[in-house]
């Protein structure tokens, strides 16, 4: 194991700033676009959802 | 047309390949995971410390993966963008739109990454080096796709013109990139090279691949779940959409 | 269809668009002062040190150059596409492409080559020397045709696309960014004594590739909005 | 001889109309009749090749128009709702620059003729701006003299032209029809043409 400790491991040399910031922004953008991408599917399939029933609905009257 | 194309590309059309992507997801996030996962093991417990710059240099476990998949998507994007203008298949188009965002967003970590690895290395957040002016640009790319995209209104239209500026833009790169290495070494800019380090370690290399590997895996993943929704949202008044399980819940 | 009607049908798209801007003088104009007060407004804002300002100079004109020849792109087809001549040129027994670069060239008569002869006089405001001013003119004269043909792409793909004219620039501006290094790097090699050809070949090697690319894309372009 | 086969339009979302065929022979009129919204536009820009079916296809000749690219355009002439007139140019100016464009240039006297034919005598040199819509209409409409093309696609010519006007150009097409050319138009009005020429087609 090349850190002595957690603290060593976490301040990076001195360096936490940028490496923390670099991997933490990936980190977050990596979590935040699945969810919007997934989202955007559940989203499309409630549209879908609503507009089925509402074409139901138009043939139930017509008959 | 012989009946093999034909075949081809009845299972290239949106309705074969929503439910084929639905099931490739799931591999592909654990596929992510796996690389993901050894990777950073390489990359912050066996990669040692660089003798020049420090800790501060692991940042290339990310910054050079994320370049490599921001140059990389935009080269499939205008692969998809071809063969969509090429033989007119609805699937092409929506396989580019959903992958730009992803490009884009792998070019915006790599200048991210870039501007947090300068900072320690040079004082400043920014240089106008070759690498990370080049990515710039193609960024910006990104950014002109998705605004085309988006301002027409028209799917089909939005498709072809999005395919058209895609390959004149894939076109333009290797222009654009040598153009900007001429002038970064005209006017003796600073030139990060991060990967031409004499210390690179074989276990780094192996850190980069493994995490660009990874990386490429989400890539996937994530476009996949996005052309999935593009595939709802399109095929809206299709019969075979009215059909599927997700709906009769 | 023969090679001499193909020249003339050429020839006639030239014609008729420059007869068209006689008609509607001030559009043309309006470009020009556009690149005269951007360039004119550089050394208020940065000081009037000849020093500096010699040394910005090949940059700011060429960025004004970028951005009065972004500033035209609009007009190239909005107003044919509006009263239904493109159709008509989309259907003509011409093909579309050799309409196309009557159009391009037509472009750079009334944008580009002005700007090129009007250069000169706005390097004299900073102080470059006459062999500068020379070589300025001579890469304005490449490198304004590559704008005008890559900008007919984009100005194609935003036809009757809402927020089209902001939308232009996003498409084009980094596609020009090749022209913009070259073309300034001509004029700063010349003001450094190193010689401006391998600048200018490049420029003309762009020329070139966008001569022979840029009408077929633009025509690409055009005909997915018309369809 | 101009044949389509099992077309399909979709606009947007939404199936115009499908499975549609027909056929037109030398010497023969279409008249395309439908609501507005019907497809009739699109139909027309289909057979231009300026739009593509979603299905089916269309030949000329026994060609499919796709194929045949600048050899179809040649011979095919298309009046669309937007005149292609410049307001900045005169009527004759006009006249001459869209032959030109077109492929078939033409002779100042050859313009004058046919812009007298049409009823703008003593206007030629006005520019298109101080004109009237139906005097630009006409405008428009002398590339049919000029161009001589067989296949004429004219959607909504009669549109803002009075009532001489319109039996002018009736009998422009029936010569054009007599003549073994072939017509494809779309009226809202009733466009007087020679009995027996006339083919119905109706998009519902």
């Amino acid at each position: 194991m090349k850190w002595n400790s957690f603290s060593e491991f976490l301040a990076m040399g001195g360096h936490a700033l940028y490496v923390w910031g670099s991997f933490g922004a990936c980190l977050l953008l990596m979590i935040v676009e699945p969810i919007l991408a997934k989202a955007r599917r559940s989203n499309a399939l409630t549209e879908l959802k609503r507009e089925i029933a509402a074409r139901k609905e138009n043939v139930n009257e017509n008959f | 047309m012989s009946n093999r194309i034909v075949n081809w590309f009845k299972f290239a059309s949106p309705q074969t390949f929503y439910p084929l992507a639905g099931k490739m997801i799931p591999w592909f996030w654990a596929l992510t995971a796996v690389f993901g996962l050894v990777g950073l093991y390489i990359g912050f417990f066996v990669a040692p410390t660089d003798a020049q710059q420090g800790e501060g240099y692991r940042i290339i476990f990310i910054h050079v993966p994320a370049s490599w998949l921001s140059m990389f998507i935009y080269l499939i994007m205008a692969f998809w963008a071809a063969l969509g203008l090429g033989f007119n298949t609805r699937l092409s188009g929506m396989m580019a739109s959903a992958l730009a965002p992803t490009g884009a967003l792998m070019a915006f970590l790599s200048l991210w990454t870039g501007a947090l690895w300068g900072k320690p290395m040079w004082g400043t957040w920014w240089v106008w080096d070759a690498r990370l002016t080049s990515e710039l640009i193609l960024f910006f790319l990104y950014l002109g796709f998705i605004a085309l995209q988006s301002a027409i209104d028209d799917a089909r239209r939005a498709d072809k013109a999005g395919a058209v500026l895609a390959l004149v833009g894939v076109a333009n790169i290797p222009i654009i990139y040598f153009s900007v290495k001429w002038w970064n070494t005209l006017h003796q800019g600073a030139s990060v090279s991060l990967t031409r380090s004499p210390s690179m370690a074989q276990t780094m290399l192996w850190g980069m691949l493994l995490m660009a590997l990874a990386f490429w895996m989400y890539s996937i993943a994530v476009s996949l779940t996005r052309v999935r929704a593009i595939i709802l949202e399109r095929e809206r008044h299709a019969g075979w959409v009215e059909e599927l399980k997700e709906l009769k819940s | 269809m023969a090679e001499t009607s193909l020249l003339s049908a050429l020839g006639a798209v030239i014609r008729r668009d420059l007869l068209l801007a006689m008609r509607r003088k001030s559009d043309v104009l309006t470009t020009l002062f556009f690149f005269v007060i951007v360039v004119s407004l550089f050394p208020l804002g940065i000081g009037p040190e000849m020093a500096m300002l010699r040394q910005i100079a090949p940059g700011v004109l060429w960025v004004a150059a970028l951005l009065a020849t972004m500033l035209s792109l609009n007009r190239l087809f909005a107003a044919d596409h509006a009263d239904g001549t493109l159709e008509q040129m989309a259907l003509s027994a011409v093909p579309l492409g050799v309409l196309v670069t009557g159009k391009v060239v037509a472009h750079w008569l009334l944008s580009g080559l002005p700007l090129a002869l009007l250069a000169p006089v706005l390097g004299l405001q900073f102080d470059l020397a006459a062999g500068s001013l020379g070589v300025m003119v001579v890469a304005l004269l490449i490198g304004t045709p590559v704008l005008s043909l890559i900008g007919a792409i984009g100005a194609a793909l935003t036809l009757g696309v809402r927020g089209g004219g902001v939308l232009v620039s996003l498409l084009v501006l980094p596609l020009y960014v090749p022209v913009l290094i070259f073309g300034a790097g001509a004029v700063e090699a010349d003001l450094g004594g190193l010689g401006a050809t391998a600048h200018l070949s490049l420029l003309a090697a762009f020329l070139a590739l966008a001569a022979f690319f840029g009408p077929w894309a633009t025509t690409v372009a055009l005909r997915i909005a018309l369809e | 001889m101009l044949e389509a086969s099992n077309l399909e339009c979709v606009r947007g979302e939404k199936s115009l109309f499908r499975g549609l065929s027909f056929r037109l022979d030398p010497g023969a009129c279409l008249m395309v009749q439908g609501a507005n919204g019907s497809g009739k536009t699109s139909l027309l820009r289909m057979i231009c090749g300026l739009a593509q079916p979603e299905q089916g296809d269309i030949r000329w000749n026994g060609e499919p128009i796709r194929k045949l690219a600048e050899d179809y355009r040649g011979e095919l002439l298309y009046c669309g709702h937007a005149g292609a007139v410049k307001d900045d140019l005169t009527a004759l100016e006009n006249a001459r620059i869209s032959a030109t464009l077109a492929g078939t240039p033409v002779d100042v006297e050859a313009a004058r003729l046919a812009l007298r034919q049409l009823g703008l005598k003593g206007r030629e040199d006005l520019p298109a701006r101080v004109l009237s819509a139906g005097q630009k209409r006409r405008v428009a409409l002398t590339r049919l003299l000029l161009e001589k093309r067989k296949l004429w696609v004219l959607d909504e010519p009669l549109t803002a032209l009075d009532k001489t006007a319109v039996a002018n150009l009736g009998g422009v097409i029936d010569a054009h029809l007599a003549s073994g050319g072939m017509a494809v138009l779309t009226s809202h009005q009733d466009l007087p043409l020679a009995a027996g020429r006339v083919e119905q087609l109706r998009l519902d």
